[in-house]
């Protein structure tokens, strides 16, 4: 019983922190909205040559093997970014989703490349023009088209950096799987690592928020200095570090692929959403009408939330996952961790 | 205790159920704060509105009004929410500045500029906010300064809503070397003035909605200053009152939101989730609370009553009912509520993430929910400053 | 339209304050729970004396014909006071019970008794010990039982004010009435009256909180110039404030006996509800340690809040109650107080 | 990161199920705050533990503990919780003065106090809190004055837990003339020396739980008081700690009452009200979320770190969780939950409203959440004070 990462996962981490800090600015960010860009290829480029997007990839398919762990460190950090570019989908969902069926698929040769992922519990599939392919659920089945095989409408999400399009496709010829549990696995990664990116988001709207509030001054001193401002973060706050473990403990976890395992990521998720909400709502009212303007972040911060935390199921799906491992396994002090309660 | 309308109510409720019906735009009008054009066609609202005898129903009849006491006021409010009616784009001017104009102007300044008000040809901005003061308005350094019969105003201005296109602005100046609630006056400016700079914000829902204003020796007659010089912060927490109080928001809003949330929910039928049912009726119920209490005012006020720190009491309720209600909303679209109007797959019924997005400023503008607190403890619970 | 109450509802309710004030303040209760007395027989006939048990009665029973409004101020009163003696459940909805069978009947014309009354709702009653009768619902059916005649098992309430027993008996014989609707009133009086109650005890518990936040220092300040107490305190302000206007309304319109009317008293009740325990809570913990103790008031009145929030329908009950009238009548801005929307 | 449990630590786990499964006692002890027969049979339970060596697992062997890290530790909690074993009535001398003793104490002193500690010969009550000084305790009043080889007390304190039956008590005091956090000291002090008064206290729950406390002219030898003259302060903050970072709650606890929770929401089956499924899971994942957490926490403070001011968030994480637990099964029980436990019908498969009302101090006790959200604001955020 361990719960520290290892000293690889925390430099891997790092590593992609550090990326995104540098290339993911505020400021880069807004000019390539106002450029109307898909995504930054430079930036893209850039994070596939650091090997970010092949994680969770096995060494037979070029990739480094690793888990659920390593990249969930890597998706706190890309919401701590809010970054545009699908790595969270393609590479921690869709990559690892195909590698299952075939580790030696040409599309996964090219790690630059993106896969696009619409899974059955989801409406919308994201950057799916920009994708060199669509996995796509059809009770169950695995089918995969090139974004030219399928009709795509773009709906316009409140987060200006997701790009959804509504897919129209028939379920014809043979798929690539029909195996349903490859389904439930990419289901439980997206609902774990959409659960990462939210506690980063959390964190960077609390973050953003404690730089305000240290210099802003109303009545003669800095609004950080109120208890009615101390207490709004301190309480976000909170939720952030009671969220973390959760998620870490659901990343260690994930390949159990149990009534557990899947409670375990329910939870993460549905905590991690909230701790996203809590935060960002809490540094807009921190912001005041400076929160409420397109010039302060806090809004991009606020609306990936509200996007994530209806993506890869929301509330009540997970909270009805989460029944269900309480009605159908037992519970107490000695099933923390032990599914047989030793 | 009665808590039925008399035949009077009732059938006034009927002519304006009738004359909106006839009247209200077939399709939502674009948002006043988008565009010019959207600005506009709320203006020919107005104007419309104006024309029907119900731009300013709560007004004296000289100045376009029908004299409307507030339960009346609160009645043509509800049937007007009933039927999605177009916001209405000069609340500024006739909701917050028209009651202390009634208050504190002389006859002149009145028959000035009420009668365009109500009928939107001069459409008002507010002006308080400045950088530095913010919920701390007693902070302000915009100034005045009176030379001979013209004022000389200065500063900067910010979160002035609608000032990005309407005609007129209100705000707050000091005198040079006047501190904190004192040496303040009330002044209206044109925002096309010259000296007057107007650069529009962007609000996080991308639409404009307020403007940064940057007076350089503007110069308006000493005509345009609303009371005695000096008594600008006394007429100022009086708008405040009616801002927060009573006037900004009315129930009938909320209750016209509840109800589709309320059919919304019940469409569902056994896919919606029953723990949702217990928001839907917490939505419901805090729409009719609000309601409730504000009739329970609106009758006090009507038999000589004052509103007091009350009015801090209603601005906390009612932005936090107003985000509650749109939260629900959303948990009840699922994946599909973080689409824009602009989507095709949208929720056509309501509106409900521009919505959620607008009530999100509710704790924030009008004084913020931690300010009203304040009051809340210091002037009703007699707690210590 | 008219929100105001009556110079004369006004003095009714003013009169059961200051006797309340007089009788049964927190030093009278306590002498009397040292002495284990089940009622303070004093305190109870200057109760019947001035009327209060009569408001609700009808006039050809000897009664003030009163109605709900005017009962509602006195049960925030008895509320404020956390009065022990049951006139509540006696003058406020047993009685009228029973009027409503047969305004003449003899224990009616003693005012000085008490009623004990067990709806199906409610699994215990109330001070049956000492009432007179018992009113007790089978089937929709009223039956009039004498304590003598039941058994009674004494079930221990957390507030020490309550005195609560389990009811054994049969319904045999002929019921004093087969009219189901008598029930539902019953209902509908206990659950307004409950949430009138708990109002009371709100603004009670804001009320000793601000008294002891003026005075209780800590760090060289007033604990009441602290934001964190004052927005407590406030936020339990907000939601009596929110709460006693839809008491009133409820109370003005429950003699409509429709789903309109009964959706109102359920929203009183769940919100009033929620009100006393907000204020309790906030109550306690402004008092700090002091407020755990069983030396200040706060307990008291956190207790009875909490057995009232279950009695006469908990909050799910009345949820429902409130989610029946959204589904089966329109709603919206033109059905505030008009049935029909004018 | 490996979220198994090692072998070793497996058979651990069965180890201590064995013994308590085949010791604690099958009813429950009467509350060891309600009477002194209750406390004298909480005492005899210590003393079965301390036989059995299983009363202080995570001391060092020779003070009579098993030198068992922090895992292992919540293991033996996991399993106490597990079957319910009595409430510790030493928790205050295990859980708080040991590791202060241990950090701080001289040898001999070590010798003196951990061995009858363990073996719940001599009970311990805290005694902090002083009528002036609660949450702000740099403003106790109390004093020590050396007198040759002896500490003369005098005082008056307020809120010390287990102090009406107690034997020892350890409290902060003040060298005359001190202030703030300067010259305090901490003393241990015989409940029944000479001049030592206790006034039990009777909590809102009727028991009587903790005391006040009279020193007039207390004499004890000067071995008694821990650390220098003047590091009181320093050292109490260290218990501070401890007290509300780990030590304090066992994730166990929250986990056995949730699961506890659940199967009653399961067995209601169609009964139900939906939407309490909302707060069951809630409860569950609460718990689940604080075991977490706490084992993330020892597994980093096993590789040498410190517990710093997150300790501030696990205090306000678990009062609150426990609040909420108890509150939902409050709610499950209807009607019957104001039922005592005095109560023919009350529940009777765990003591909820007992538990609720024990809960609602949690936000008050050791160091009230209001100061622990200033604390995480102002140590982990760096607001400015």
């Amino acid at each position: 019983m361990d719960f520290r990462f290892t000293d690889d996962q925390l430099m891997m981490a790092e590593t992609a922190r550090k990326l995104f800090a540098a290339t993911a600015s505020s400021a880069q960010l807004r000019a390539m909205l106002a450029k109307e860009e898909a995504r930054d290829e430079a930036r893209w480029s850039t994070i596939a040559e650091t090997g970010l997007t092949m994680i969770l990839l096995p060494e037979m398919a070029g990739g480094l093997g690793l888990g659920e762990v390593d990249f969930a460190l890597t998706a706190e950090a890309a919401g701590y970014a809010w970054l545009p570019e699908p790595l969270v989908e393609s590479a921690g969902i869709a990559a690892p989703l195909l590698a299952a069926i075939n580790p030696s698929h040409e599309l996964l040769s090219n790690t630059a490349r993106s896969l696009a992922i619409g899974p059955a519990i989801n409406p919308y599939v994201a950057d799916a023009d920009t994708a060199a392919a669509l996995l796509l659920e059809h009770q169950g089945a695995t089918y995969l088209r090139h974004p030219g095989e399928v009709k795509l409408t773009r709906q316009q999400s409140l987060d200006p950096f997701r790009r959804l399009f509504k897919v129209e496709w028939e379920p014809s010829g043979t798929p690539l799987s029909r195996d349903a549990a490859l389904w439930r696995d990419a289901l439980d990664r997206g609902a774990l690592f959409a659960a990462a990116q939210c506690t980063g988001i959390a964190q960077r709207a609390i973050d953003i928020a404690v730089e305000y509030a240290k210099t802003r001054e109303q009545f003669g001193k800095p609004i950080g200095s109120y208890q009615a401002v101390k207490h709004l973060l301190a309480n976000a706050q909170v939720a952030v570090q009671f969220a973390k473990p959760v998620i870490h403990a659901a990343a260690a976890s994930c390949a159990q692929r149990d009534l557990f395992s899947r409670a375990r990521i329910s939870h993460a998720k549905i905590i991690a959403a909230e701790a996203a909400d809590l935060a960002t709502r809490a540094s807009l009212q921190v912001h005041g009408a400076m929160g409420y303007s397109w010039e302060v972040d806090v809004h991009f911060l606020l609306k990936r939330a509200l996007a994530l935390s209806a993506t890869w199921g929301g509330p009540g799906f997970h909270r009805n996952r989460v029944l269900t491992r309480l009605r159908e396994a037992p519970a107490g002090p000695e099933y923390g961790f032990a599914r047989a309660g030793v | 205790m009665d808590l039925n309308y008399t035949k009077a109510q009732q059938n006034f409720r009927l002519e304006a159920r009738a004359w909106l019906t006839a009247h209200v735009p077939a399709a939502p009008l674009p948002h006043f704060d988008a565009t010019r054009e959207g600005f506009e066609a709320h203006r020919a609202w107005e104007r419309t509105m104006h024309q029907g005898g119900w731009s300013v129903v709560s007004w004296p009849e000289e100045y376009g009004g029908r004299g409307l006491d507030l339960i009346e006021w609160l009645i043509f409010e509800e049937e007007y929410y009933r039927v999605a009616a177009p916001g209405r784009v000069n609340q500024n001017g006739i909701c917050l500045l028209a009651p202390t104009l009634m208050e504190f102007g002389t006859a002149e300044q009145k028959a000035r500029f009420l009668p365009p008000m109500a009928s939107g040809e001069e459409i008002w901005a507010q002006a308080w906010s400045e950088p530095q003061a913010g919920s701390d308005l007693a902070h302000i350094r915009a100034t005045v300064i009176q030379d001979g019969d013209q004022l000389v105003l200065n500063g900067h201005k910010i979160w002035s809503s609608r000032a990005a296109f309407a005609d007129w602005g209100f705000g707050l100046f000091r005198t040079p070397g006047s501190e904190r609630h004192k040496g303040m006056s009330l002044v209206f400016f044109p925002l096309n003035a010259p000296g007057v700079t107007v650069n529009p914000i962007r609000k996080m829902d991308g639409h404009i909605g307020f403007a940064e204003l940057f007076l350089e020796n503007v110069r308006v007659p000493a005509f345009n200053r609303l009371g005695d010089d000096g008594q600008g912060w006394h007429i100022c927490m009086a708008t405040a009152g009616f801002e927060r109080g009573l006037l900004l928001r009315s129930p009938a809003r909320y209750q016209q939101a509840a109800a589709k949330l309320a059919a919304h929910y019940h469409a569902q039928g056994n896919d919606a989730d029953p723990a949702l049912g217990l928001e839907v009726a917490r939505a419901w119920m805090n729409a009719e609370a609000y309601m409730l209490t504000i009739y329970a005012m609106s009758s006090r006020l009507l038999s000589g009553g004052k509103i007091g720190p009350e009015a801090s009491t209603n601005k906390i309720f009612w932005s936090e009912l107003d985000i509650h209600l749109h939260r629900t909303a959303l948990a009840l679209l699922g994946a599909r509520a973080e689409l824009t109007s602009a989507a095709a797959e949208a929720a056509r019924d309501h509106d409900w993430l521009d919505g959620y997005i607008f009530s999100l400023a509710g704790p924030i503008y009008a004084g913020s929910n931690e300010i009203q607190r304040n009051i809340i403890a210091e002037r009703m619970l007699g707690l210590p400053r």
